[in-house]
């Protein structure tokens, strides 16, 4: 039985491809101005390096926020439900999920039986986490996919304390003007959205065994300072950017049969 | 008399070299991270395009966000004050001026001499205002120079923005984008939010006599037109709106050679 | 090492006071707000603890509040949560601003480690009802701390603890008026420690130092006191921080209406044989708190602090969602402006963003 | 300021059109009066409207003229104006667009019908400090009399002492010695009969709620925000238990015949917070998952959420005090989560909706008291989100949708299983 699952996100979009309990292929791109285009191009893609065609799959879940968009006829699911499904589908025992995307940021508790208990979506305030940790790149000259490991090179524990991402951006313009080194200007960023995310667990009391999910999750300096501020055990499953789709991939599989 | 004004943005640094107060060179280079090394660079470039050296220069004044970082600077004053007593320069009957930074925007009433006599800046939620400009050109990958025009050619409707939070438009231009609004009406929706945040600061200040505006904004004929609807009054640019902070330093720089030079008599 | 060294020593780790104090035995009561009367506590024989808060940003309280409540109260209740007020014996709060009322229902709630009391104080000032009504919580708070501390609080004792805090406020102001001269004998970040570090210590020992320190400074000189008079108001500022930077800016720091200076010092007890009636009348006869009506009080109080002080210029430093300052700036900002240039400024009490400030004040002292 | 994506509230009973032709109808009064000369007071919080009853003062309510300028979408071109006299966004959008609208130079002929400049303000603590600030700027603005009225907080629970209730009967005479001396004629038998009349709105309205705990729920919370009006502009008048009367009938008759607002309600939600004025049809939204918005607190937050056997007629000022000070909307009680808590078992609910208005200093405090009560006592959910209910520029269609579609559907997940 042969189920896909796409993440139409703001920012980027990702397609999953599931053969009964093992994914086949995945795809991960930006989604531009256009997500139906964006959409289409990675289901192709997906669809080329799985081998099948789009009649061989039975069933197509979507979520995210461009999930109406999606040009194909769908299941839809919030990402709430989906993020659970899929963290569920890695990790039968874990007590809740955290979810970094690029727009925002969902903290997610579920009882043992997997049911949702609670949920908290950032506030307007912290959202952009994503968007954030670009630019950020771009004006320290560095790039996304080195921040994380800099940030853990820093020597001195600097503050970032804004929650709003504008004005966070304006403290560490400053910071670079007074030449403070770079990894402890990372290092202050990391901490500030890292803070922002326990804020969030906290809000649901969320403890325990917890799956850190989301495109922001492959970040090695953030999920270690999440590790530092959290009391609780993290684990970030090996394709995090992808478990929304997959939660997708199961909620059509379920309503299949 | 020869006198020099640097002005390091947040996003530009400037350099103007007044020369018995006519602009002798002037030069803009997007600022780097290291901020003093920009002053140096906008500096030097702009001594040799005047045929100068360091020691022709008598008085040098910094201003701008990394005002306190440019070392060979004599003093530093901040950039409100700079821009009305630059803004004066071009046009002594000023008495409103609109400066649009990177991080902030400042609405600065003047007097006759160019002394600053009131000034508000946006509070910190609609921070980043000129920022908010650079955002957008990224999100619809428009040059910032061609926002302005497009802005003004709206195919349906305007698509309304929070004027609010920077963060929050970004995110509604995002949902705007989804939906298949056209670009132009979500450029529109932009300036108009921004004019509304300037608008309400420009009230606060008090809206009356000529009315500069200056910073890079004013190379936004978008933002402009619609601040002019809103406030009632035609807005006097100069050449280039950018160097009014350096040129206004550089002006500084002369009154205090001329109060020195007067006490030494 | 001079007073004023001891001053800010006793500034940055008041836990010296506390285990002092607590040495043998005695108990030590926080409280917040102006309506609490610390004569009632010390009076029973205990040390009443003013609790300020701590230049970090928040850690936990934002879970329990949302964001948008003023980051100073979200900042004590933080400190409690962490059990960095462990040492109080009781924390009694006041009918101020909606953040300290609503920092009584969560701190009832979550902090089990200190109880939590609430004084009722009417917010309606020279108002007879309002007397009696205020005189009746005050004799249920007087039987509270005289259960808590087990001393019995006789009119004796509580005219000798009036006498003793009005000693304290008299010396301060004292100390206060020094900043009248064009010269100021002592900065105002120097004075914020001073009048702060006075609040912590107990009054015995806080009233010969400062006698000491107003004797040191009669006629000293601070450096650069050549630029404009700034008087600051606004919101509480526990951290001297803000005020260097006003002066660094080239600012003299003349005067300052705040929590934790003039306010604090700037009436005494009127005499009166009754003792509690000299507390209700203290304290409802004058309006300092932004919160209390009449505001026209505080305009009067303001413009008697311009012309005493000789001011060039009023900053409000107002934290983000601090109501009653944020009304009141707006309020007072045109009738002010016609004496005095006014400018409003929004801080965070965990001081990021000080990039943006630094411009503002800067801008603000070049035009004066 | 183009508007928008909004929608209209669904609205179900007839007798919300009849409510909805007397508010038109007291406004028109004001303004009448206003031309005859009869001063118009503004007022707000739980100033106890009995009091202008019976001095036949015609009275504008802080916490119903923005909500007739939100629902028209106006709130934003409003709240800028206050902004641009200097009041910042983090005070609260309600006395922003009131004030905003007190001081603007004009305003649209819509408006117009509802808007009479004030004469006198009397302003209140309750429930929250800051507005009797901001009602000082309309005053100052108009150069008008300002009366405040001093109400104390509850710091009692529920068995207020005696001197406190004379406290606050001795600031509610001070009211009405006050508005004597402006030319008002104050009849103590006009008090008593407003206060029975208090009474027995009351009681109808404690009736009516007892029918919208029926399953499925005959009446949304849509009806709710509009039913609630006589309980803060017509309280202690015949008109308003002649409403309330009618709305009664009608829900009898509904319930009767098992009609609900949904046919297969599956669930049963409450929203904590001020929901959008501007966008009402957002609690329509969810009935597509067959969930329906049964009550909202704000229902109760603006008066009528006391036990009506406390109003005495015969002691008209005292009963009035009583009732002020247990009210559940007096900030530091724990009447508030205890009665969210009761309400959530007696109306069968599935969940609790928590929208946070960023420049509201009460409410929000609330919101984890409330979360935390309701789970650990009846084992439901809240949700809390970032929701201004009255400016217009913050609202964000697509995340709020998103909040109530992720919340609704972990609800009706939890459910199945």
């Amino acid at each position: 039985m042969l189920t896909a699952g796409i993440d139409a996100g703001s920012l980027s979009t990702k397609v999953v491809i599931l053969n009964q309990d093992k994914i086949m292929a995945y795809e991960v791109l930006a989604t531009g101005i256009d997500i139906g285009a964006a959409t289409k191009r990675a289901m192709d893609n997906v669809l080329e390096k799985a081998g099948i065609s789009l009649q061989d799959v039975e069933s197509i879940g979507s979520t995210g926020v461009g999930k109406k968009k999606v040009p194909y006829k769908s299941v839809q699911g919030t990402e709430v439900v989906c993020d659970t499904k899929g963290a569920l589908y890695f990790y039968p025992k874990s007590n809740g999920v955290i979810d970094i995307g690029g727009e925002n940021c969902r903290a997610i508790k579920f009882d043992a039986e997997g049911n949702i208990v609670d949920f908290a979506l950032n506030d307007k305030c912290a959202s952009g986490t994503g968007i954030f940790l670009d630019a950020m790149a771009k004006a320290l000259r560095v790039k996304p996919e080195e921040m994380g490991e800099l940030s853990l090179q820093s020597t001195e524990d600097i503050e970032v304390t804004s929650m709003c991402s504008v004005f966070a951006e304006s403290e560490v313009v400053s910071m670079i003007h007074r030449k403070v080194p770079k990894n402890n200007i990372l290092r202050g960023i990391h901490k500030s959205i890292a803070s922002r995310v326990v804020g969030l667990a906290n809000r649901i009391l969320l403890e325990g065994n917890v799956i850190i999910i989301g495109g922001i999750a492959k970040n090695i300096g953030l999920v270690t300072t999440l590790n530092e501020l959290m009391n609780s055990e993290l684990t970030v499953p090996e394709k995090p950017e992808v478990v929304g789709a997959l939660g997708a991939a199961l909620l059509a599989r379920e309503r299949k049969e | 008399m020869i006198t020099a004004g640097v002005d390091v943005g947040s996003l530009t640094g400037k350099t103007v070299i007044l020369k018995d107060n006519e602009i002798l060179a002037w030069n803009i280079i997007p600022t780097g991270p290291d901020s003093s090394e920009t002053a140096k660079e906008v500096f030097d470039m702009t001594l040799k395009q005047a045929g100068l050296t360091m020691e022709d220069i008598e008085y040098i004044v910094s201003t701008g966000y990394g005002r306190v970082v440019v070392p060979f600077s004599n003093k530093n004053i901040t950039e409100i004050t700079c821009h009305a007593k630059g803004a004066n320069w071009f046009f002594p009957s000023v008495r409103l001026i609109l400066d649009m930074g990177g991080q902030d925007c400042k609405g600065i009433r003047c007097d006759d001499t160019g002394k600053v006599t009131n000034f508000a800046m946006n509070d910190k939620c609609a921070a980043g205002a000129g920022r908010s400009m650079e955002i957008m050109s990224g999100l619809l990958d428009t040059p910032l120079a061609e926002m302005g025009g497009l802005s003004l050619d709206i195919k349906n409707r305007l698509a309304p923005l929070s004027s609010t939070c920077v963060v929050f438009a970004r995110t509604e231009v995002l949902g705007y984008l989804h939906e298949g609004t056209h670009k132009n009406d979500v450029l529109a929706g932009a300036c108009e939010a921004l004019a509304d945040r300037v608008y309400t600061l420009l009230k606060r200040v008090g809206i009356e006599g000529d009315f500069v505006i200056s910073g890079g904004i004013a190379k936004n004929i978008g933002v402009v037109k619609r601040i002019e609807q809103k406030v009632g009054l035609k807005a006097n640019i100069c050449f280039e709106p950018q160097i009014v902070g350096a040129l206004g330093a550089a002006v500084f720089g002369r009154g205090i050679l001329e109060k020195k030079t007067a006490k030494k008599k | 090492m001079g007073t004023l060294e001891t001053m800010k020593d006793i500034f940055d780790n008041p836990n010296k006071i506390i285990e002092e104090w607590k040495k043998d035995g005695r108990k030590v009561v926080g409280h917040r707000c102006m309506y609490v009367p610390e004569e009632i506590i010390h009076a029973a024989g205990m040390l009443p603890y003013p609790t300020f808060g701590t230049p970090e940003p928040i850690k936990k309280a934002d879970s329990y509040f949302q964001p948008c409540a003023c980051e100073f109260v979200r900042n004590l209740f933080d400190l409690a949560l962490d059990k960095k007020f462990g040492f109080l014996d009781s924390m009694v709060l006041c009918n101020t601003c909606d953040a300290v009322r609503h920092l009584y229902n969560m701190w009832d709630t979550y902090v089990d480690s200190v109880p939590c009391y609430m004084v009722n104080n009417p917010q309606k000032m020279y108002d007879e009802s309002g007397f009696k009504f205020y005189r009746m919580e005050l004799e249920k708070f007087k039987k509270l701390m005289e259960d808590l501390s087990g001393n019995k609080i006789t009119d004796e004792s509580l005219k000798k603890s009036i006498e003793l805090y009005d000693e304290t406020r008299k010396l301060l102001k004292e100390l206060n008026d020094l900043r009248k001269r064009d010269i100021p004998a002592i900065s105002g970040s120097e004075f914020l420690v001073t009048s702060m570090a006075s609040m912590l210590m107990p009054k015995e020992k806080a009233n010969p130092l400062l006698r000491k320190l107003i004797d040191e400074v009669k006629n000293r000189e601070i450096k650069n006191a050549d630029g404009p008079r700034i008087l600051l108001t606004g919101s509480i500022i526990d951290n001297p921080t803000l005020i260097e930077l006003v002066e660094d800016m080239g600012g003299v720091v003349a005067v300052d209406d705040l929590c934790t200076s003039a306010k604090y010092f700037w009436y005494t007890t009127k005499p009166n044989n009754d003792p509690m009636d000299a507390i209700v009348r203290f304290n409802l006869e004058r309006t300092l708190c932004a919160c209390a009506h009449p505001s026209e009080d505080r305009y009067d109080y303001l413009q008697e602090l311009i012309r005493e002080f000789n001011v060039d210029g009023i900053i409000y430093f107002n934290i983000k969602y601090c109501h009653p300052f944020v009304y009141e700036s707006a309020i007072f900002r045109k009738k002010l402006e016609e004496e005095v240039p006014t400018l409003t400024l929004e801080v965070d009490h965990s001081l990021s963003g000080l990039g943006q400030l630094k411009t503002r004040v800067q801008a603000f002292i070049e035009m004066l | 300021m183009t508007t928008k994506v909004t929608a209209p509230g669904k609205k179900s009973l007839q007798t919300s059109l009849e409510i909805g032709k007397a508010v038109k109808a007291y406004y028109a009064n004001i303004k009448e009066a206003k031309e005859k000369g009869v001063p118009v007071i503004w007022s707000y919080g739980l100033i106890p409207r009995e009091i202008f009853n019976a001095l036949d003062a015609p009275a504008i309510y802080l916490e119903h003229l923005p909500v007739v300028i939100g629902t028209k979408q106006l709130s934003g071109h409003y709240i800028q104006i206050a902004e641009e006299e200097g009041f910042s966004r983090d005070v609260c959008a309600f006395h922003r667009c009131f004030l905003g609208c007190a001081v603007a130079k004009e305003r649209e002929p819509y408006l117009e019908k509802f808007f009479a400049p004030p004469d006198i303000i009397v302003a209140t603590n309750l429930p929250c400090m800051s507005e009797s600030k901001s009602f000082l700027y309309v005053a100052d603005h108009y150069g008008i009399p300002y009366h405040f009225v001093d109400a104390p907080i509850n710091t009692w629970g529920s068995d207020i002492p005696d001197y406190a209730v004379e406290y606050y009967v001795d600031q509610l005479q001070g009211a009405i010695d006050f508005l004597v001396e402006h030319g008002f004629n104050y009849n103590r038998d006009k008090l008593k009969e407003s206060v029975c009349l208090s009474k027995r709105l009351v009681e109808l309205w404690n009736e009516i709620d007892g029918y919208r705990k029926a399953v499925p729920s005959p009446m949304s919370s849509v009806d709710g925000f509009t039913a609630c009006y006589p309980l803060v502009s017509l309280a202690g008048t015949q008109l308003g238990v002649t409403l309330y009367e009618n709305l009664l009938e009608e829900l009898k008759q509904k319930v009767a015949n098992k009609e609900g607002v949904l046919d297969n309600e599956k669930l049963r939600l409450m929203w904590f917070g001020v929901p959008p004025v501007y966008n009402m049809g957002l609690l329509n939204y969810v009935e597509k998952y067959d969930a329906v918005v049964v009550k909202s607190m704000v229902e109760y937050i603006v008066g009528g959420a006391y036990d009506p056997s406390i109003m005495d007629p015969e002691r008209p000022l005292e009963s009035l005090a009583y009732k002020s000070l247990v009210d559940i909307i007096n900030p530091t009680s724990e009447n508030m989560v205890d009665f969210v808590v009761k309400t959530v078992k007696e109306f069968k609910i599935d969940g609790l909706i928590g929208s946070v208005k960023r420049s509201c200093g009460l409410l929000p405090g609330y919101m984890r008291l409330i979360k935390d009560a309701v789970y650990q006592e009846v084992g439901i959910p809240t949700s809390i989100f970032d929701l201004d209910g009255m400016d217009i520029r913050e609202y964000d269609d697509v995340t709020s949708k998103a909040n109530l579609d992720s919340f609704v559907e972990s609800l009706l997940a939890s459910k199945r299983k």
